[in-house]
């Protein structure tokens, strides 16, 4: 298997679902001849034409919006928010439309779209550019939530996403973007939504984790098996459809857990993953399921402070301690 | 007004344009009972006083053009072809609704006659009606889109986005902007800086009209020609139609704010009695074929509300089902 | 005490704040000449004229940003979102400005403004007009929420709103403007942010519920009173800042905790004030916190089917029974 | 341009004008540099080109006329008065910064110089600008508020309900959109149907005129005249600045999408070397004193770098600040 960056796996998924299906098409701020702010759609628009690869206004509800239409019309748009902090501006065509559609026409209709978009802090881009909104998806039903962590799951789902008949918010982290690893060639390798993936398994602690976060998770991981300590990854893939049972059997099976959410801690989806712990496994935990979560703060600039505010391999290690001293 | 309906379209259009008033004022007022009764609940928004853009606009359009509005969008389902059994079962919330009773009346939707849904978000539409015509042209199909609105959806953020990227991309769009002079309580020179809605679209390039909206002629001869420029030159079009609803904005709005002189004026410009004098006046149509087309319409509005109430309501599954694909 | 309708005791809050402080004015789509869609600002225009009390065009992000904007300057806006599903038309200047422009410019300025913001079900409005999102205001921090259930709890707390220092989003619930209660006279009657009111002392099970929900909860605690089971009701009052203290104390208490959320599931803020719960009583839970929620559905119009999408008093009995028949 | 300079501005203040622009473009420069040696981070986007118009538009304002603009602010808030230490402490993230270390290049900010703020959502500041208007007329205050805003911004709904906004309550915004042609990699007249900004306020009733971004006195006079017009009426008016950006977008932009010529074309136009010749041709300064005011700059942003190096990092305590008061 050839080794990839995250860019060029997504770059590949969206080329290869290109040539396979006239009907997609994408969009997005300097997508076309910018290639992209982060060089995701490098050479779509040499490769494909401007028909199919179009750059945008600034006009991010718009941008949604479009691709609302043209799914009902029976395209598969593509469109990308340069990122996922300007899926504010498009929130009304992401939950009042986009969400909502199949269902109040009664299935007579439906969105076979992909919303793209780049998010996460660690870059010092203030607190307007830095946000991991990811809840906010998740937690309005009609959509479908893919996460990526490495640059196979980033072509996988990506291709999964474009296929995926139902809307998809597919959220990118920019600081995976450089990060590398073996892709399978197959043009049909597509991860299906709706299964987590363990990404390492163990038998003291169960980390659940999803994007940047699973990275951080496995090298905490491998730090904590020099301690002895035994730790099962689980990696979410996708928030929306979520595959508790994954995590839960394994919560169950090590009985003590650990979240590893960037977003805000106050209603991040870690409290849900914990919440479906609890309620599965009330008898087998030995210990409250730790929450390691982005700090309920506004992102600061300066990079010390920034660095306090997004979990880092020694908080998700020093949490895996905690749950694992815990005694009940 | 001198020209001769008769010079405009044949005989059998003329009268299936007031059919089509008719029935859709048949319609409303028959909702607006069945509110009283409550049958019906929720937000109820009635067109009465609007029917000739309705009628007028659609009757331009070709039978496959994507029309696309907001939530007082009854009339426009109708005239589209909707049935009205199945739209006053939707307004029920009955299974048998043209949305099984999910929608409701703000969310109106039938793909087969290439309506593409009522909307209840202000400016939701324009967004939308972007992508369709993106679609259809991405497509090389020969449809346009027929995106209507109120003059209160003009001053949101959408409207601008979508004219923009309409002229950009040289997209098929028909706007056809309803200005029946309020938003709610709120009238249009209390919202818009130039209450002149057609001249709105000066900072894009988009050509641009007013036309009376209370003439059902006028509309379709207005509607006629832009759609056809839409169509040939693959350009957005902007038609503001000047007219006025009869009732409140919706069944729980008394409409204080209307002085009441005021909307007698705008009575006596009532498109259905006017329509309909011009008809006998040039021998379209006789008394008793009036008299016939209202009471087939009310026979129909009668049937549709027998039909909604006899319908059963949807299962509790279904509360389950369309979410995902 | 006065009785009076929720509806009046927020109008009664409005207008003896306006009348305390000439800083205090207030816009929104048909607030003045109108009086609002709900009348909640009935005889402002008449007392404060078109100076303080003013219509706006139909462009929520920028009925926000104004009252951004002005509160940055000095004034004490209060912006009225015709309903709350129209802020997401302006989560752009309420989570992107609004909730981060204190920090990231250091504390040099803050926002004296509230956001009110009518929401929830049960009125067959349908999908696009139904929603309860509270979450999303309550997982950004930044910003305080306030959801009142009761007309004093409405009047106290919008005079606070309106004269905390800090942007408030306050949401009002469509279906408690015609409800009725004692409501204090005392124009200084003011409920502190962040104190939960236990509306209800119980010792066996602890529900926590906010807004409409707290009504519900209230009717099944007395009805369960006649099984013999005894409900403490903790009204929350306040989603930010939000006093997990009362809640934890009650649910250690009783061992047995229902949360009451509108919101969909999903990550939902029920899953927050259940995590809340467990990290700091999971050794005195008898059984895993039963949430009550809205369900992961846009909401149907259909009478019979919108039922179904909110908690009603008898799905929380039924919760209430089934904490009290597990047995650990 | 054959109006002399002493016609419109005293000696001193000319200078001033000069010493502000050499001064930004010292710091962008220097910004620049220290991105290179990676003591700032995250995004940067340096004004270098555009000094005509941050120098000579707020040359033109009252000390007390509110200012906001967007993320290619340092030099706006610099010729605001803001000390170009505190400014590159921001940028290092240290304590001292304007903002503590807690905004960034994109977010500085400061009350006492009526600053309101750099903003990195393209268009986020149009509704605030129009409530810094309200608040100013509700208090009865003289003050207006200048809106700076780039080409790109004018496509965001907030820029339509922002013109309509303050069109229809009569508030004094000044808009100053910078036209330096592209946002990001995206040239005018790909992202707005009509590329010619200032026409685009026809549709609110709001006077416009497009004036040479590159010239200082031009800026200067045109923002002059509108501020006073704007400030006796209370109504908003747009100037349109042609400019040019001499570097990427950001620092992590090369900039391939535009022709070296059309680069190189521009630089001859830069608006510094330009007005220096002019000041020297009418006699206003002589060659010593222009190096002097490069040399004074130069070591003011030494210093200021100095002053950034050498600042503490905040106290990790900072982090849970100003979150609310
Ligand atoms: C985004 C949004 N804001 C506000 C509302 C509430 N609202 C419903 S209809 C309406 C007035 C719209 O007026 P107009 O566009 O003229 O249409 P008309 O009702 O006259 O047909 C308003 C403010 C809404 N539904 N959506
Ligand atoms: C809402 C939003 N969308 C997209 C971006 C990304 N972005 C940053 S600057 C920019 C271009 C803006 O161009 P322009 O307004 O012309 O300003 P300039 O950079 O030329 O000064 C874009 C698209 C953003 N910051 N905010
Ligand atoms: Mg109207
Ligand atoms: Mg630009």
């Amino acid at each position: 298997m050839p080794e990839m960056t995250y860019r060029d796996a997504l770059n590949l998924a969206l080329k290869e679902e290109m040539r396979r299906d006239p009907m997609v098409v994408t969009w997005g701020e300097d997508v076309a001849l910018y290639e992209g702010s982060f060089k995701v759609t490098r050479g779509l628009l040499a490769e494909f034409g401007e028909k199919r690869v179009l750059d945008t206004p600034i006009s991010e509800n718009t941008i949604v919006g479009v691709a609302v239409g043209a799914a009902m019309a029976g395209l598969r748009p593509v469109a990308e928010l340069m990122t996922v902090n300007f899926a504010l501006l498009a929130m009304d065509q992401i939950i009042n439309h986009m969400s909502k559609i199949r269902y109040m026409f009664a299935g007579q209709t439906h969105l076979p779209m992909v919303i793209r978009a780049p998010g996460g802090g660690g870059s010092q881009l203030g607190a307007q550019h830095s946000q991991s909104l990811e809840t906010f998806f998740m937690h309005a039903p009609g959509i479908h939530v893919a996460v990526p962590a490495t640059p196979a799951d980033a072509k996988g789902l990506l291709k999964a996403a474009i296929r995926d008949e139902n809307p998809v918010m597919f959220l990118e982290h920019e600081l995976l973007y450089n990060s590398k690893g073996e892709v399978p060639e197959d043009p049909e390798f597509v991860i299906p939504f709706g299964k987590c993936d363990v990404k390492r398994e163990g038998k003291d602690v169960t980390i659940v984790a999803y994007s940047r976060m699973t990275v951080l998770a496995l090298q905490a991981a491998s730090e904590l098996e020099k301690e002895g300590i035994s730790c099962e990854v689980v990696d979410l893939r996708t928030l929306s459809p979520l595959d508790a049972d994954t995590f839960v059997v394994s919560a169950a099976k090590t009985g003590r857990a650990v979240v590893v959410e960037e977003c805000w801690r106050t209603c991040g989806l870690g409290a849900e993953i914990a919440s479906r712990i609890y309620e599965n496994c009330f008898d087998k935990l030995l210990a409250p399921v730790e929450r390691v979560s982005g700090l309920n703060v506004p992102m600061p600039y300066s990079r010390k402070l920034e660095k306090l505010c997004i979990p880092q391999v020694g908080t998700i290690v020093a949490a895996v301690k905690k749950v694992m001293n815990e005694k009940y | 007004m001198d020209t001769k309906l008769r010079s405009i379209l044949p005989d059998h259009e003329l009268i299936r344009l007031y059919e089509q008033m008719v029935l859709c004022r048949e319609f409303e007022e028959a909702c607006a009972e069945q509110y009283t009764k409550g049958n019906i609940t929720g937000f109820l928004h009635l067109y009465s006083g609007q029917e000739a853009v309705a009628a007028g606009a659609t009757h331009a359009l070709h039978g496959d053009d994507y029309v696309i509005s907001a939530y007082r969008e009854h009339p426009q389902a109708i005239v589209r072809g909707a049935d009205p059994r199945r739209v006053m079962a939707e307004l029920f919330g009955k299974a048998t609704g043209i949305c099984k009773g999910k929608g409701g009346s703000m969310h109106l939707f039938d793909p087969n006659l290439h309506f593409m849904g009522g909307y209840a978000i202000v400016g939701g539409q324009f967004p939308i009606a972007t992508g369709l015509a993106f679609a259809a042209r991405y497509r090389r199909e020969e449809r346009i889109v027929a995106c209507f609105f109120g003059d209160g959806a003009v001053n949101q953020g959408t409207f601008h986005e979508g004219l923009n990227w309409a002229r950009l991309w040289e997209l098929p769009v028909l706007y056809v902007c309803e200005n029946n002079f309020y938003g709610i309580g709120t009238e249009v020179h209390r919202s818009s800086a130039l209450a002149d809605i057609h001249k709105r679209t000066c900072g894009y390039d988009i050509p641009s009209e007013r036309v009376d909206g209370m003439d059902v002629m006028a509309v379709y001869q207005a509607v006629k020609h832009a759609a056809e420029w839409v169509r040939e030159h693959s350009r957005p079009y902007l038609i503001e139609a000047i007219t006025y609803r009869f009732r409140g904005h919706s069944m729980s709005d008394p409409g204080k704010y209307r002085a009441s002189a005021e909307v007698e004026l705008w009575k006596e410009r009532d498109p259905i009695p006017n329509f309909a004098k011009r008809l006998l006046g040039e021998g379209i149509a006789g008394q008793p074929l009036l008299d016939k087309v209202r009471e087939t319409a009310a026979a129909q509005v009668a049937e549709a509300v027998k039909f909604a109430e006899e319908s059963p309501w949807p299962d509790d599954d279904e509360v389950f089902n369309d979410v995902y694909v």
